[in-house]
């Protein structure tokens, strides 16, 4: 292990000195055999130094998470190495027994995978398995030992309810808490090497800066490195020491993260890094009078429309939306829970109303309540109290038909992609089935032209239909999602953090899309997110939610105000720069 | 010597015979079905046995608690001798007070213990009795309406006559409650009954005839065919009852006995006479002249079973084995079902209904019916749906079914003839078998009575109203340490004389 | 609801559930064709003799009528008087009913232990040979005639070997536990057959599963041992299918047993109400039926709320 | 200090799981395909029994008993009637597996529609599937099968019958438990935004999700029928005779298995394992086809 106490050298210095905490060199990875076979990781090479931090960022879909499995002998069942070798501390491991490879597992290297919603096991509390993994990494200690180190750890990443957290099961826990909590089991054992998958998409800014700051301190204290991958380029200005870039299976770029970030030699690191929204980037775009638009595509130019101020009409746009005392309560605990039953109030007397062609965002803290609010707005989940309106219907009171009737005016797209994919269904006919519900299209050629078009508008192959879920990546699903509910051609939209598995290059080209439609379409969208640089940058207005209630809400341009709620500035504060 | 055994009976030991069929009640005046017999007749005795030693066949009527009888002129007046030294098993003497409770429970209705259960069940014998008396400690007089000759043959049976049980204990227990403490004055007592398991008794110390060899007797109730013969071979029961033809020769291989009789007992198949092709006597005569019944008892009985040509059975006290019906003569059957109609374009055609157990036989008849140009058509069911459809729901097209009876009695004839009135047979059509049944049952000649129910016999053929087919001449099997036992020219067996050998 | 009313409301259920079935078992014994005076006296009493038993045993009722008395009987009576044996029907039926439990018992073992053995071997074996060996067996064992297979057991064991006994529950001279287990080793492999393969496949798949989970690579991931891996956490996470089969098993087991209690001649409830069908013996059918109705009734419920337990997720509206 | 790609370095090759997956691979192919060629095969001997079968069926030979295997003029034997074992084999197919197929077709829809319909019922719709399951599940089956062999008459009709009631309930338990998994799953609440209705929902989203424990449940069934038929023979419920029948012929043969003639048992029975294990075979195959997880991409 990397002596803490020598002197930083240089690279060149500890390339000959010590052996490197990771290498990866020269590795390929295949899905399916023979004719059949994809290679979706080739050559890759990359090398992990003691007390840095390594970001690999890259188009989705390029390799970055089965680079990252394959490091610990984790791939999927259908995906198999080829060729490579992959070394910690010196040590070969690749294609290493399980029993050795298990050594290396948690202590050495530790991982957090990029969907952590299914990560924890469903019946365990959380406690329990706190405890199995400090149990198995420190075996000299007792319970309450454990229990103590679990609660450090929950608090290290940021949990405030720590004690309350321990007891609960997984499915008790919001996204972000459950993303914690698997940084917390993954980051415990101190291990030399710890890859983070995308560890901080689902978490608003404030924890999102503590996360890194912990990641960052757990391997210094172990003497280890960091890798991370990320689509997002503040984590990366923040964190990395080195930078790789990766696109279709390969390292396209690489090097100190200063240099390629301010002198990029490949042309995908150039479009990645002009697609990078920063705060206040709206700005000035308007003020030139040039439309609204992120980074590299509109170099491409979008033959898109006139500047967007001129669609703004004169006088005040019709309601589309409105949520009257709107909220959302939860029976929690009970018999058999061995929590006492309790009433919770998610979504707390939420009311305002959004202008039909507006873009309303909603931000607020992991857990704060955003998505149950568009649940209920969506219609997914009954509110308990108050009313929401849909062009003058009510939608609590009306009939299960009505509503039904009213579904393709507004859609949903999910903040957890995958699991709203039917795993069963190939996603082309998972576009077209409401297609063909709604009469959007009428024979199934026609329907597959839809499909075709608007996968074609998110950015994927038109054979890309004939997939089933799991053959794609995160952000490849999240685009599955926004490009069904597209499909329908609706009124409303409502996106539940619709582009924050995407890397930033995708992710301009759905912001640029739905800026697009919005103005040949007239669409009205509901944007949650966490990132606040997109959020400035699509939306017209926005609320804050805190604990389930409305507390602030103001026009986007006022994002910096004075007036601004202690909550929103907390958040602004937390917003991570790109250099 | 059917029994191999040659040494000196030997006293102890306990043995397990493993039944059939699950017993009924063991109640003297509920029971039914021979397996009930078989058990109960070590508790309970009647005023007269049959000798089951085999000397004899037809088998005489011996005494048993009367020790002598005798019959007025007039055949309605019978007055019994009573045993003086026979007990109950629970030490109450056997005497002509506690024969007349017995009585008074089949018979009067006045008695607080009349169980009408069992009046139904004995009306068919009782019903005539007009009045018994006790004439003193060991005399009974028992007066019927008509001349019963054959009344000391009928008690010595198993069902629907009067066995004597002990009334001390339905009058402490209910007639219901009897079966649960069956108490008669039999060479053994009831110790314990699990039903569907086993029934187990023990030596009666007291018995007043001849000391039993067997300490204790179970019987197993093991329906399975398969199950019983293995259970047999394994060496957990001594004896078993229904051998299955197909499993004779194995047993024997072995060294197991399974001795030679007939006991008395019929297969025969009866008519559906709601069917009206089977109304046509020529009809029935053809069904008879088409069937091969030497053929049959080697093919599907492997030859463990003699043909029958007689509604009587062998064993039975009318029994005559120079019987013969209609012979063997498939041209004849040809012949006499062209007169009644049917040609090759229009063949008679009738469902044959069987229960599951007589599926070979069924297949065998429908080959044999198809060479005289009968189409049959087979109905194979439960025992409940057969029971149902074979003696109340026939259909018009059934024609024949399968059936299986008999017994040592010449009234038997009476018993079997009625019960084809279950189905559909009117007794009205054939005015002269009715007249010489009832010549036979109430003639008070006793030269005369077996010779008459031989003449009701020969019309009962000669009307071709039932097929007789076959006896079962293998019927038991007893492992090989088994002794002294005799398959009598009856229904049931003796166990008294029975030892088990090392 | 929470749990517990939840498990009132399904005990409350019972009632009319039984209610129905104790209506159907006597419509269906009563309207269908037959009945046990024939059964017993057609081939020796005319018509007319058989009526007037039949009207002893109160057979001429109307049958709503017979239905009350019957339904009366069984809380006051002990189910009724048997009409072929003449007895209270519970009375019968009580030993009996005991020794299914006994096999059924024996049954749950077998098919517990095997059927989670099998499919674990077969499950973490995953497409080794170890699973294609296993799940062939599995295959062909529960294409088996449990007749044929008794037999053969029988045949092979009892007969040629001669290390088990052949039928019952205890030896001529019998008694004794060890007595009573020996008979039982036949019986309750024959009657677990077909449940305990069942159930190694659903173990098997269920593991399968397990494995491509999200946390069972997470807890791989820190390198916990295979042990652990399935002991604890598939273990635990297919603990509720499992449980679901093993009741919905002993439940086939208690109204199923009846051909493994002919073969082996087991004194069990199946027995007795097949030869009360045989004897067409109302009473007895109905309070057999009963009784495993509400054996069967209570195991469900049984297995239905531990699995309800066993589900931290679930939470009913 | 990251390098930039090294071939040719210290490289290793990893080979092992790989090879053995596309081993694993190829033999689901190759099962599918031996289950489909079985089926062919005894499907098509049976269709074709009157032009193949040596003997008549029906023809009894009293001289002939129990002959053994390999007799010249009777390839697999005779019977304890003296018939040929192998013709009533061929013969006996017809039957059994129109009965085992239509009844475990019949019992698999109804018990998965049932299933279904409660799974995504409220509580009162679902209480009353579900118990009503519970009847017909807490009813002994042989005496449902007697109950209904006295209504429709004996035959195949109550042999279908019979075995529907007695797989039905099970079906509906076993994909209810299935249902209920799928019921809190993010894609059915997205069907629902999507403007799906119940039926829709059920059917199209949620049935293929549940499909492949189905299928591989249904197929399963079709050996376990055709032997439960035997049982129903046994008891006398079946199908009639003189018709040869799988089931009936192993019922009949297990009279005589004690004495040692255990070949007109076995041999049915090994037939009716055959097409079991062929349709287990089937059942895998097509829940592999049906796994999207097997399915490679066609580029
Ligand atoms: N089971 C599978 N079968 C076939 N292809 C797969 C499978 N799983 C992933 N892929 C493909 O492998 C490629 C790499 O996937 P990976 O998950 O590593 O992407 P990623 O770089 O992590 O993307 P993202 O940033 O969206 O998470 C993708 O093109 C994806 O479609
Ligand atoms: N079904 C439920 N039962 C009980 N509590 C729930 C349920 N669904 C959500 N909650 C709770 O409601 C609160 C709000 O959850 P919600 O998912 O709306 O948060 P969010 O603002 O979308 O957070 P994130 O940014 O992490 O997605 C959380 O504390 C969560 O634990
Ligand atoms: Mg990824
Ligand atoms: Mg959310
Ligand atoms: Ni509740």
């Amino acid at each position: 292990m990397t002596d803490l106490l020598s002197p930083p050298a240089t690279a060149a210095d500890r390339a000959e000195s010590a052996p490197p905490a990771l290498r990866i060199a020269d590795l390929a990875v295949e899905f399916g055999e023979g004719d059949h076979a994809t290679r979706v990781v080739d050559g890759v090479t990359l090398e992990l130094h003691a007390g840095r931090t390594f970001a690999l960022v890259g188009e989705s879909g390029s390799g970055k998470s089965i680079t990252a499995s394959t490091v610990l002998g984790l791939l999927p069942r259908d995906a198999h190495v080829v060729s490579g070798s992959i070394t910690v501390g010196g040590e070969e491991i690749a294609g290493a027994s399980e029993a050795r490879l298990r050594r290396y597992r948690g202590s050495h290297v530790g991982m957090i995978f990029q969907n952590p919603l299914a990560s924890l096991d469903p019946s365990f509390r959380i406690g329990s398995q706190l405890r199995e993994i400090i149990a198995h990494h420190r075996p000299d200690t007792r319970r309450p030992q454990q229990d103590d180190i679990a609660l450090t750890w929950l608090e290290n990443v940021g949990i405030t309810d720590a004690e309350r957290v321990l007891k609960s099961y997984p499915h008790e826990l919001s996204g972000g808490m459950r993303q914690r909590v698997m940084i917390a089991l993954a980051s415990l054992s101190q291990p030399a090497v710890l890859i983070a998958d995308e560890p901080t998409t689902a978490l608003d800014a404030v924890i999102q800066k503590q996360i890194l700051d912990l990641l960052q301190t757990v391997v210094k204290e172990s003497g280890g490195a960091l890798l991370i991958i990320t689509h997002d380029f503040g984590v990366v200005s923040y964190v990395a020491d080195d930078i790789a870039v990766m696109k279709d299976g390969r390292i396209v770029e690489t090097g100190e993260r200063r240099v390629v970030l301010q002198n990029p030699q490949h042309d995908y690191t150039r479009t990645l890094i002009a697609a990078v929204p920063g705060i206040g980037a709206r700005f000035p775009l308007e003020a030139a009078g040039l439309p609204v638009r992120l980074g590299a595509a509109v170099e491409a130019g979008t033959d898109a429309v006139s500047p967007r101020t001129a669609v703004e009409p004169a006088d005040a746009p019709p309601t589309l939306l409105r949520l009257d005392g709107v909220s959302r309560e939860f029976h929690v605990g009970g018999i058999g829970t061995g929590v006492t039953r309790r009433v919770f109030r998610a979504v707390d007397d939420v009311s305002f109303d959004v202008a039909r062609g507006e873009v309303f965002g909603l931000i607020g803290a992991s857990g704060s309540g955003k998505s149950t609010l568009a649940r209920v707005i969506g219609g997914l989940l009954p509110a308990t109290g108050g009313r929401v309106e849909f062009d003058g219907v009510d939608l609590t009171a009306a009939s299960a038909n009505r509503v039904r009737a009213l579904r393709p005016r507004f859609q949903f797209i999910f903040q957890d992609a995958s699991s709203s994919l039917n795993p069963r269904i190939p996603v082309g006919e998972q576009i077209a089935r409401p297609v063909r519900r709604f009469g959007k299209a009428t024979g199934a050629s026609e329907a597959r032209a839809t499909v075709a078009r608007v996968l074609d508008l998110v950015g994927l192959p038109a054979d890309y239909a004939r997939r089933y879920p799991h053959e794609l990546s995160g952000g490849q699903r999240q685009r599955i999602g926004i490009a069904r509910a597209l499909a329908l051609e609706p009124e409303l939209l409502i996106l539940d953090e619709p582009t924050s598995a995407l890397d930033v290059s995708t992710q301009a080209t759905i912001i640029n899309l739905l800026l697009d439609l919005r103005e040949q379409l007239d669409l009205t969208y509901l944007f949650i997110g966490h990132n606040l640089s997109i959020i400035e940058f699509v939306c017209d207005r926005i609320g804050v939610l805190d604990a389930g209630r409305l507390v602030d809400l103001f026009p986007a341009r006022e994002l910096f105000s004075d007036e601004r709620d202690q909550v929103t500035r907390t958040l602004l504060d937390a917003i991570l720069p790109v250099e | 010597d059917q029994n191999g055994g040659t040494g000196e009976p030997v006293a102890g030991g306990d043995f397990v015979s493993a039944l059939y069929l699950e017993p009924l009640a063991l109640d003297p005046h509920r029971q039914g079905y021979w397996e009930t017999y078989r058990v109960s007749r070590n508790l309970f005795e009647g005023l007269t046995k049959e000798d089951t030693s085999g000397e004899t066949d037809p088998t005489e009527i011996l005494p048993s608690l009367a020790t002598e009888w005798s019959v007025d002129d007039s055949g309605t007046v019978w007055d019994f001798t009573l045993r003086d030294d026979a007990t109950f098993h629970d030490g109450t003497p056997f005497d002509a007070e506690a024969l007349d409770k017995n009585v008074r429970r089949i018979s009067d209705e006045s008695y607080e213990f009349y169980d009408e259960k069992s009046a139904a069940n004995l009306a068919v014998w009782f019903g005539g009795l007009i009045s018994g008396e006790v004439v003193d400690d060991t005399h009974y007089r028992f007066t019927f309406d008509k001349p019963f000759l054959g009344f000391p043959r009928i008690l010595a049976q198993s069902m629907a006559t009067l066995n004597i049980g002990n009334p001390a204990v339905w009058e402490e227990y209910g007639n219901d409650g009897f079966a649960e403490h069956p108490d008669g004055t039999g060479p053994y007592t009831f110790v314990s009954r699990t039903t569907g398991d086993r029934i187990v008794l023990e030596k009666n110390e007291d018995y007043w005839g001849d000391e039993p060899n067997l300490d204790s007797l179970t019987f197993r109730i093991i329906p399975n065919n398969q199950t019983r013969l293995a259970a047999l071979l394994s060496g957990e029961v001594d004896q078993i009852s229904y051998v299955q033809p197909d499993d004779v020769d194995t047993l024997e291989e072995q060294g197991f006995q399974v001795p030679e009789g007939t006991g008395a007992s019929l297969l025969y198949l009866s008519f559906n006479f709601r069917n009206p092709d089977i109304k046509d006597e020529r009809v029935r005569q053809a069904l008879i002249h088409g069937l091969d019944r030497e053929k049959l008892t080697a093919e599907v009985y492997n030859g463990y079973a003699q043909p029958q040509y007689s509604f009587q059975p062998p064993g039975n006290e009318a029994y005559d084995p120079e019987a013969r019906d209609f012979e063997y003569d498939p041209e004849k059957a040809e012949e006499l079902l062209a007169e009644a109609g049917y040609t090759a374009d229009k063949p008679l055609s009738f469902t044959i209904v069987i229960d599951v157990a007589n599926q070979n036989a069924a297949e065998w008849l429908q080959a044999q019916y198809k060479e005289i140009g009968v189409e049959t058509e087979i109905v194979s069911l439960d025992r409940t749906s057969y029971i149902a459809r074979a003696y109340s729901d026939a259909e018009p097209t059934d024609g024949l079914t399968f059936d299986e009876y008999g017994g040592s009695y010449a009234e038997w004839l009476y018993q079997g003839y009625n019960g084809l009135t279950a189905k559909g047979l009117d007794t009205a059509d054939f005015p002269e078998i009715s007249a010489a049944l009832d010549a036979a049952l109430t003639t008070d000649d006793e030269s005369q009575r077996i010779p008459l129910w031989q003449a009701a016999e020969k019309l009962v053929r000669e009307n071709a109203v039932v097929i007789p087919i076959a006896n079962l001449t293998r019927y038991y099997a007893l492992s090989p340490d088994v002794e002294g036992f005799v398959w009598p020219a009856t229904n049931w067996y003796d166990l008294t004389s029975v030892w088990i050998d090392g | 609801m929470g749990t517990l009313k939840h498990v009132l409301l399904r005990l409350v259920n019972l009632v009319p559930v039984l209610l129905i079935v104790s209506v159907l078992t006597f419509a269906i014994g009563h309207l269908t064709q037959g009945d046990p005076i024939e059964a017993q006296y057609a081939r020796t009493h005319t018509p007319e003799q058989i009526e007037a038993i039949r009207v002893a045993y109160g057979l001429d009722l109307p049958l709503w009528e017979q239905y009350l008395r019957w339904l009366r009987s069984l809380f006051v009576e002990g189910g009724g008087l048997s009409i072929v044996q003449n007895q209270p029907v519970f009375a019968i039926l009580w030993p009996n009913f005991l020794n299914t439990l006994i096999l059924t018992a024996a049954g749950v073992v077998v098919c517990a232990v095997f059927g989670i053995l099998i499919g674990t071997l077969a499950g973490t074996g995953h497409g080794r040979l170890i699973d294609r060996a296993s799940m062939f067996i599995v295959q062909v064992g529960s294409n088996l005639s449990v007749y044929w297979f008794g037999l053969v057991l029988i045949w092979i064991f009892a007969l040629q070997l001669q290390w088990l006994p052949v039928s019952g529950m205890y030896s001529r001279r019998g008694g004794g536990f060890g007595d009573l287990l020996l008979h039982l080793i036949l019986p309750s492999i024959s009657a677990a057959l077909i449940s305990m393969l069942v159930l190694a496949r659903f173990t098997r798949i269920g593991i399968i599963q397990e494995r491509q989970s999200d946390h069972f690579r997470t807890f791989r991931s820190q390198g916990i041992g295979p042990i652990r891996l399935y002991g604890r956490h598939v273990g635990r996470n297919i603990l509720p299918p499992v449980v679901n089969i093993i009741g919905l098993e002993i439940g086939t087991l208690i109204t199923g047993v009846v051909f493994v209690e002919s073969v082996f001649n087991w004194p069990g409830i199946g027995t007795q109400v097949l030869n009360a069908v045989n004897g067409k013996d109302y009473p007895l059918i109905q309070g057999g039926v009963v009784l495993v109705a509400l054996c069967y009734l209570v195991v469900n419920l049984a297995t239905d709320v531990t699995v309800d337990v066993l589900n931290p997720r679930l939470k009913r509206t | 200090m990251v390098l930039q790609t090294a071939k040719g370095e210290a490289l290793t090759i990893v080979r092992g799981p790989r090879a053995r997956r596309r081993r694993s691979s190829r033999r689901i192919h190759g099962q599918l395909a031996l289950a489909v060629a079985l089926l062919v095969l005894i499907v098509g001997a049976t269709l074709l029994a009157p032009w193949i079968a040596p003997h008549d069926p029906l023809a009894a030979d009293g001289a002939l008993k129990y002959l053994p295997v390999g007799s010249p003029d009777h390839l697999l034997g005779t019977d304890e009637q003296g018939r040929d074992i192998l013709s009533r084999l061929l013969y006996g197919g017809q039957t059994s597996l129109l009965i085992a197929i239509a009844a475990v077709a019949a019992s698999t829809v109804l018990g998965s529609v049932l299933a279904l319909i409660a799974g995504f019922s409220n509580d009162n719709i679902a209480g009353v599937i579900m118990r009503t399951i519970d009847i017909l599940f807490a009813f002994p089956v042989i005496i449902a099968a007697v109950a209904l062999a006295a209504i429709l008459g004996p035959g195949t009709t109550v042999v279908i019958a019979a075995i529907v009631f007695s797989a039905t309930p099970y079906v509906a338990r076993i994909v209810f438990a299935e249902v209920k998994l799928q019921r809190g799953k993010d894609y059915v609440e997205a069907a629902l935004s999507l403007g799906a209705g119940f039926w829709s929902v059920l059917f199209r989203e949620v049935l293929p999700n549940v499909a492949a424990p189905i299928f591989i449940y249904a197929s399963g069934l079709v050996g376990i029928m055709i032997v439960f038929s035997s049982s129903l023979s046994a008891l006398g419920i079946g199908v009639q005779p003189p018709t040869p029948d799988w089931g009936r012929m192993i019922s009949e043969g297990a009279k005589v298995i004690i004495s040692g003639n255990i070949v007109p048992a076995l041999l049915p029975g090994l037939v009716v394992l055959l097409v079991a294990l062929a349709f287990n075979w089937l059942g895998d195959g097509l829940r592999d086809v049906l796994d999207p997880h097997r399915r490679r991409i066609r580029s």
